[in-house]
């Protein structure tokens, strides 16, 4: 993987690379975008609306996206649900589980602000980008399976205007 | 067996120890001293024509100036239902244990404790469960309870 | 014997089930291309409605949508003119909150504030979940909706002695909700959000 | 003689991120190679603190919270609600009101339980099933967000009554699924009731006795399939449910064939229900009007539904002179069956236990509140 | 058939340059080894595409459908993202053990394809003991899941392993044994004299009544718990061990475990085809297209499988292999015998 990074750095060096590398970038970034495997990770109601998405109607394994048990080979956490603060230190060690290009969905009011747990809950984290780097906020709550699946639009945007070099 | 027939049986049968509220809007409530607890749910649940085998619900209660505890109870078998309670004050609050009589009373027993701090007596597995390990802001169900990053909803 | 036969037929039957299902169309519906039609019931953004002709708001500012709100995410920030009558400043939805249960849609009985049918407003930052007023109208700009039938005189009448009766209770608590409507217990530090360059140390957690 | 063969007990930790267990609950489990010797359920980590939330709310503030206190069927976390409500407050909602509210519910339960069996055959290792079961419950949800708006958190009844009366549209489309449903049901039986392998992998699994269910304060589906016949819409019968009759599937032994055979036949019957409250549907108001400030008198109730994972009971304190209500405590059904899962998973195997927790059908939301 | 023919003239090409004649093996093997490494790289992308395709139309849903006509790029997206991904070895790992199990269940998948016939005479090399060759190099891949499962220190990884080795070993005696009984009447272990014994559509084995089916049914059976796929996938059982022995790879490492499993299922469909289909036989199409039909007919079969059936647990699994599939293929082997001895089939 590391040599993969510094490949644009070594074809700057021949003539035609400039363009290789960007082309490359094109292609290492839409293959990135077009296959992302999510986390199977739910807690609350945005979870059954994350079954339903995967369900028969909505579809994600159009996006090419298919749900792993494992964070090793999930590159996308969808954090559907309440994030309760005994469930905080498990999704910084889900994330820090992860292989590198990895990504980080906010579904649900509760996970931007703490939603309707915001006031008066002495439980409830007040939104998870304090504890993990979040990409992309989905309000709703819970939010339909087209404003996740708009939401995961948005990611795939977000992710075929990356560079390899800027991974950190 | 009606709300009327069941409160009186339970008046006679339990003579001075039990007396009824009137707070009671459907199903009958009754109110009775903490250390007559054990040996009334023994006595309901033994009994025949009673025979109180389903505890559905324990419910610790912080009214502004005084504890409660509140057994739901119902029978499976003869379709009866009915609460009773035990009021005590704030200081060392304490209960005697059901779990003898009914095995379900463990956890509703054991988040009594957690979130009002009233102790319960021989219960066998007072520990935390539903608030975080590292939990050390008091009981957070009390009406005096607050916290740094308690946000209370602004009166509108 | 007999069982292991019954046991073959139900595995192939079940077989038969799925393989049934392969010939089927599929019932997805592709949504960056084809778009479900949306119920007009469907509860999906909060935003302001303006009047058709005249483009300004219908909001009068009687302040029954922000104490309906179960989570507080409705937060209106008024200021009076010479006559005492209410002038909507800023009125702000703040999406991170709201629970999406429309009863500020039913509480509001000036058709001003509707759910509309649009889900479509996933961000790449928190700050653009927090809606202003300019934002709520524009969205809310082709939202249909039917006028309640304004019943010019006793209406009005019947709405004054309702927010009259509503007023004397509770002035010294709107003018304590006014100052403290400006920051509705916004928690001393802002949570700061975790952005890429400093993910190596993580702030800590409150 | 060489030492006895001396197997080490080892501890699993099936953590809160777990595939099948439903949300986060997190079993450690002290394991002999493949034999769950002890499981001790750590919970908690979706306590939300409603309780707490609704003694800051009005009463009318408090449905969108108790929406989410069992998102699986949130119809019966209102109702119960607002049956207790009402029963406080000594208000009667209007006929037509009820029966939507019948119809509603059992829509709901068969909803939930297309959740249950999907997660159920997921859990066992059949995919297909879960997508069939969801196909099903996209169109009941299409029905609710007719009426309501919403697919899941529905805000639809309401103290005193229901908040909106159904579309013209709704009608023609519940009959379509009424009669579309059965068929499909029969379809998901053929998948996977006889199948042998489910049936070894369900038979004489996780079995619970009668007195353990009764005694760990089980109820629903679960208690059902032990032999014990009581559903609280005939042994308790609130709303309208003395009008309609259906009947109650009980199993025997009490392992998870019966549990899942009790939920398949459950499906039918409450499709039975919902079409004869179809045909008796009354016209009327849906909605008793209440007063502005609307505040109960002072008194304490405790009233339970049916609810498709058993007994749901929201008791209310009200203290009378403030619209908030003093005590709000949520039972669910989960809460109690997850308390028994100890002792009737104690030496099965670790497939038993995900076959046992998928047939209880328990979720997080009612255990951790 | 065209292809041997350009083999064989690179053959003597070769020899013609006077080089020694084990450089000229070398050179000719390893060109032919890239063959079949390329050709079965790309059926097994085409695999996992159809796999997705055919679970998803079960489900009456569409498959990927937003990398090029009905998502036939997706799998190679798949390998190339899969490329791009931090490369994890969990720090307690065995480190050499983690490194090296998955690239021998790599190698072990595409060992088998030395005596499998594509076509007729498109064969790396005829051994006459091929099938005795075919059945002792599958069992190697059970060497890569043990070594995953022990390298990746994790519970749920060494669970999953001890597992996918108790299952396969209980399952390759059933196979021996359905094999043996078409080896007792093909007369060789040559994969082609076997396939040549099954000149006609009668005489293919699976319609040589009773033993034949019964044989093919053991054989599919068997088959699908070698290659750990439901109602057998007991190792990378998602619900129970999270991901089994494949917990703790990711990127590259877990790509070529992917790619492992869905080769070994091409090698079950081979040989069953090879065995019990009559190999390339066939009226008009060249031999090679009706191999590929047949083997894919069989793997369609396995996805079926996989798409209608709950899992079994694990003594259940082992009680069907020991208690029901053996005695069954031995009652089955006697009657081969039986009917070999009455001459039953004497053409």
């Amino acid at each position: 993987m590391g040599v993969i990074k510094k490949l644009p750095v070594y074809l700057e060096h021949f003539p035609g690379g400039g363009i290789v590398a960007t082309s490359l970038d094109y292609v290492l970034s839409q293959s990135q975008a077009s296959s992302i495997w999510y986390l199977l990770f739910g807690t609350a109601c945005c979870a059954i609306e994350l079954m339903a998405t995967g369900a028969s109607r909505y579809d994600f394994d159009r996006f090419g996206m298919i749900f792993r048990a494992s964070p090793r080979q999930a590159d996308l956490i969808i954090a559907a649900g309440t994030i309760t603060k005994k469930m905080a230190p498990r999704l910084r060690l889900l994330y820090d589980q992860m292989a590198q290009p990895r990504y980080v969905i906010a579904m649900g009011g509760c996970t931007v602000k703490g939603g309707p747990f915001y006031y008066d809950s002495y439980a409830v984290e007040k939104g998870i980008d304090h504890i993990v780097p979040v990409d992309v906020y989905i309000p709703g709550c819970p939010p339909r399976p087209e404003s996740l699946l708009e939401g995961c639009l948005t990611l795939q945007k977000k992710i075929k205007k990356q560079k390899i070099g800027d991974w950190s | 067996m009606d709300k009327a027939a069941l409160t009186k049986y339970i008046l006679d049968k339990f003579a001075g120890k039990v007396d009824l509220l009137d707070t009671g809007k459907v199903e009958p409530v009754f109110r009775l001293e903490s250390d007559f607890l054990l040996e009334f749910c023994r006595a309901i649940n033994s009994d025949e024509t009673l025979h109180i085998d389903f505890l559905c619900n324990i419910a610790g209660v912080d009214t502004g100036e005084r504890f409660e505890v509140v057994y739901s109870v119902a029978s499976v078998k003869n379709r009866i239902r009915f609460d009773f309670k035990i009021a005590m004050a704030y200081e060392n609050a304490e209960v005697e244990s059901v779990q003898s009589v009914w095995p379900g009373a463990n956890w509703h027993e054991r988040e009594v404790w957690e979130l009002y701090g009233i102790n319960i007596l021989n219960h066998g597995n007072l520990t935390r469960f539903l608030l975080p390990d590292n939990w050390d802001q008091g009981y957070p169900m009390r009406k005096n309870w607050d916290a740094p990053d308690f946000v209370r909803m602004p009166e509108s | 014997m007999k069982k292991l036969l019954s046991a073959i037929k139900n595995l192939v039957v079940g077989l038969f089930t799925t393989g049934k299902h392969l010939g089927r169309h599929a019932v997805t519906v592709q949504y960056p291309t084809e778009k479900w039609t949306m119920p007009e019931r469907s509860r999906g953004i909060v935003v302001l409605l303006s009047d058709k002709e005249t483009g300004e708001l219908n909001c009068t500012v009687c302040m029954l949508c922000m104490r309906a709100c179960p989570t507080a995410a409705i937060d209106i920030q008024y200021d009076k003119d010479e006559k005492g009558k209410r002038i909507l400043k800023d009125f702000v939805v703040d999406h991170g909150l709201c629970c999406f249960c429309g009863l500020c849609e039913e509480a509001c009985n000036f058709a001003a504030l509707k759910m509309a049918t649009k889900y479509e407003f996933s961000t790449l930052n928190k700050e653009d979940l927090v809606w202003h007023t300019d934002k709520l109208q524009e969205v809310g700009r082709d939202v249909p909706y039917e006028k309640p039938e304004r019943k010019k005189p006793e209406a009005k009448a019947a709405a004054k002695p309702a927010v009259k009766a509503e007023a004397p209770t509770e002035p010294p608590k709107d003018t304590a909700t006014a100052e403290t409507a400006v920051n509705p217990g916004k928690p001393s530090e802002e949570l700061k959000p975790l952005t890429e360059e400093n993910k190596e140390n993580p702030g800590e957690g409150n | 003689m060489s030492a006895p063969f001396r197997t080490e007990e080892f501890l699993v930790n099936m953590g809160p991120h777990h595939p099948s267990t439903h949300g986060v609950c997190r079993f450690l489990l002290t394991m002999d190679g493949e034999v769950v010797v002890k499981a001790v359920p750590y919970i908690g980590y979706l306590h939300r603190a409603l309780e707490r939330i609704c003694e800051n709310r009005t009463y009318h503030q408090c449905l969108p919270v108790l929406d989410r206190f069992e998102y699986c069927t949130s119809m019966s976390c209102e109702y119960a609600f607002c049956l207790a409500t009402e029963k406080l407050a000594g208000i009667q909602a209007p006929e037509r009101a009820e029966y939507l509210r019948v119809i509603m519910l059992e829509l709901n339960r068969i909803a939930s339980h297309l959740i249950w069996y999907g997660t159920t055959s997921l859990d066992l290792g059949a995919v297909t099933p879960f997508l069939y079961g969801f196909r099903e419950r996209e169109d009941i949800l299409d029905l609710f967000e007719m009426t309501c708006g919403q697919r899941l958190t529905y805000n639809y009844i309401r103290i005193g009554g229901v908040s909106r009366d159904i579309p013209p549209e709704f009608i023609p489309k519940l009959k379509e699924f009424i009669e579309k449903f059965p068929r499909k049901v029969d379809d998901y039986e053929k998948l996977l009731t006889e199948n042998p392998i489910w049936i070894v992998r369900n038979k004489n699994v996780g079995i619970l006795s009668k007195e353990l269910a009764l005694g760990y304060g089980v109820s629903g589906p679960a208690l059902r399939a032990s032999g014990v016949k009581f559903d609280l819409r005939r042994d308790d019968p609130y709303s309208l449910y003395d009008r309609f009759e259906f009947d109650i599937p009980t199993g025997t032994v009490g392992d998870c064939y019966d549990r899942y055979l009790v939920r398949m036949e459950e499906m039918r019957q409450s499709l039975r229900i919902v079409k004869q409250a179809l045909e008796q549907l009354p016209a009327g108001d849906i909605k008793t009007k209440l007063p502005p400030n609307f505040k109960p008198p002072k008194g304490e109730v405790y009233s339970r539904i049916e609810n498709s994972r058993g007994e749901m009971g929201i008791y209310i304190q009200s203290a009378g002179d403030s619209k908030k209500p003093l005590r709000v405590k949520m039972r669910g059904g989960s809460y109690n069956q997850l308390q028994v899962m100890p002792e009737i998973v104690k030496g099965g195997k670790i497939a038993d236990l995900v076959a046992v927790m998928a047939s209880m059908d328990i979720i997080m939301p009612e255990v951790d509140r | 058939m065209e292809i041997a023919g350009i083999f064989k003239y690179l053959y003597e090409k070769l020899a013609s340059t006077g080089l020694s004649q084990a450089w000229v093996d070398i050179i000719s093997y390893s060109v032919a080894a890239l063959i079949v490494f390329g050709f079965l790289a790309v059926v097994a992308l085409f695999l996992v595409w159809w796999e997705r395709k055919i679970s998803a139309h079960i489900q009456q849903r569409f498959g990927p459908m937003r990398t090029g006509w009905h998502g036939w790029l997706q799998t190679i997206v798949d390998m190339l993202k899969l490329i791009q991904k931090e490369d994890i070895t969990p720090a307690t790992a065995d480190r050499p053990v983690f490194y090296w199990a998955p690239i021998v269940a790599f190698v072990a998948a595409f060992m088998a394809y030395v005596t499998i016939p594509f076509g007729a005479g498109l064969i790396v090399s005829d051994l006459n003991i091929g099938i005795l060759y075919i059945i002792a190099i599958t069992t190697f891949t059970i060497i890569s899941l043990l070594m995953a499962g022990w390298g990746s220190n994790n519970k749920y990884a060494l669970l999953g392993g001890m597992r996918s080795a108790a299952q396969v070993v209980s399952y390759e005696v059933p196979m021996v044994l359905a094999i043996l009984s078409v080896v007792l009447f093909a007369g060789s272990l040559s994969m082609v004299q076997i396939v040549e014994s099954q000149a006609k559509i009668y005489q293919w084995y699976i319609f040589r009544l009773p033993f034949g089916p019964i044989a093919f049914i053991i054989y599919l059976i068997a088959g699908t718990a070698e290659s750990n796929r439901t109602p057998f996938d007991l190792p990378e059982a998602e619900q129970e061990l999270v991901a089994g022995f494949n917990v703790e790879y990711s990127g590259m490492k877990f790509a070529m475990f992917f790619f492992a499993e869905f080769v070994n299922m091409f090698t079950i469909a081979a040989i069953g085809t090879t065995l019990f289909l009559g190999g390339w036989q066939g009226p008009w199409l060249p031999s090679w297209v009706w191999f590929m039909l047949k083997t894919l007919a069989l793997v369609f079969v396995l996805m079926w499988f996989r798409w209608t059936f709950p899992r079994l647990r694990v003594d259940q699994l082992m009680e069907f292999s020991w208690k029901f599939l053996l005695p069954v293929s031995f009652a089955n082997l006697i009657i081969a015998g039986w009917m070999k001895y009455s001459k039953w089939f004497n053409w």
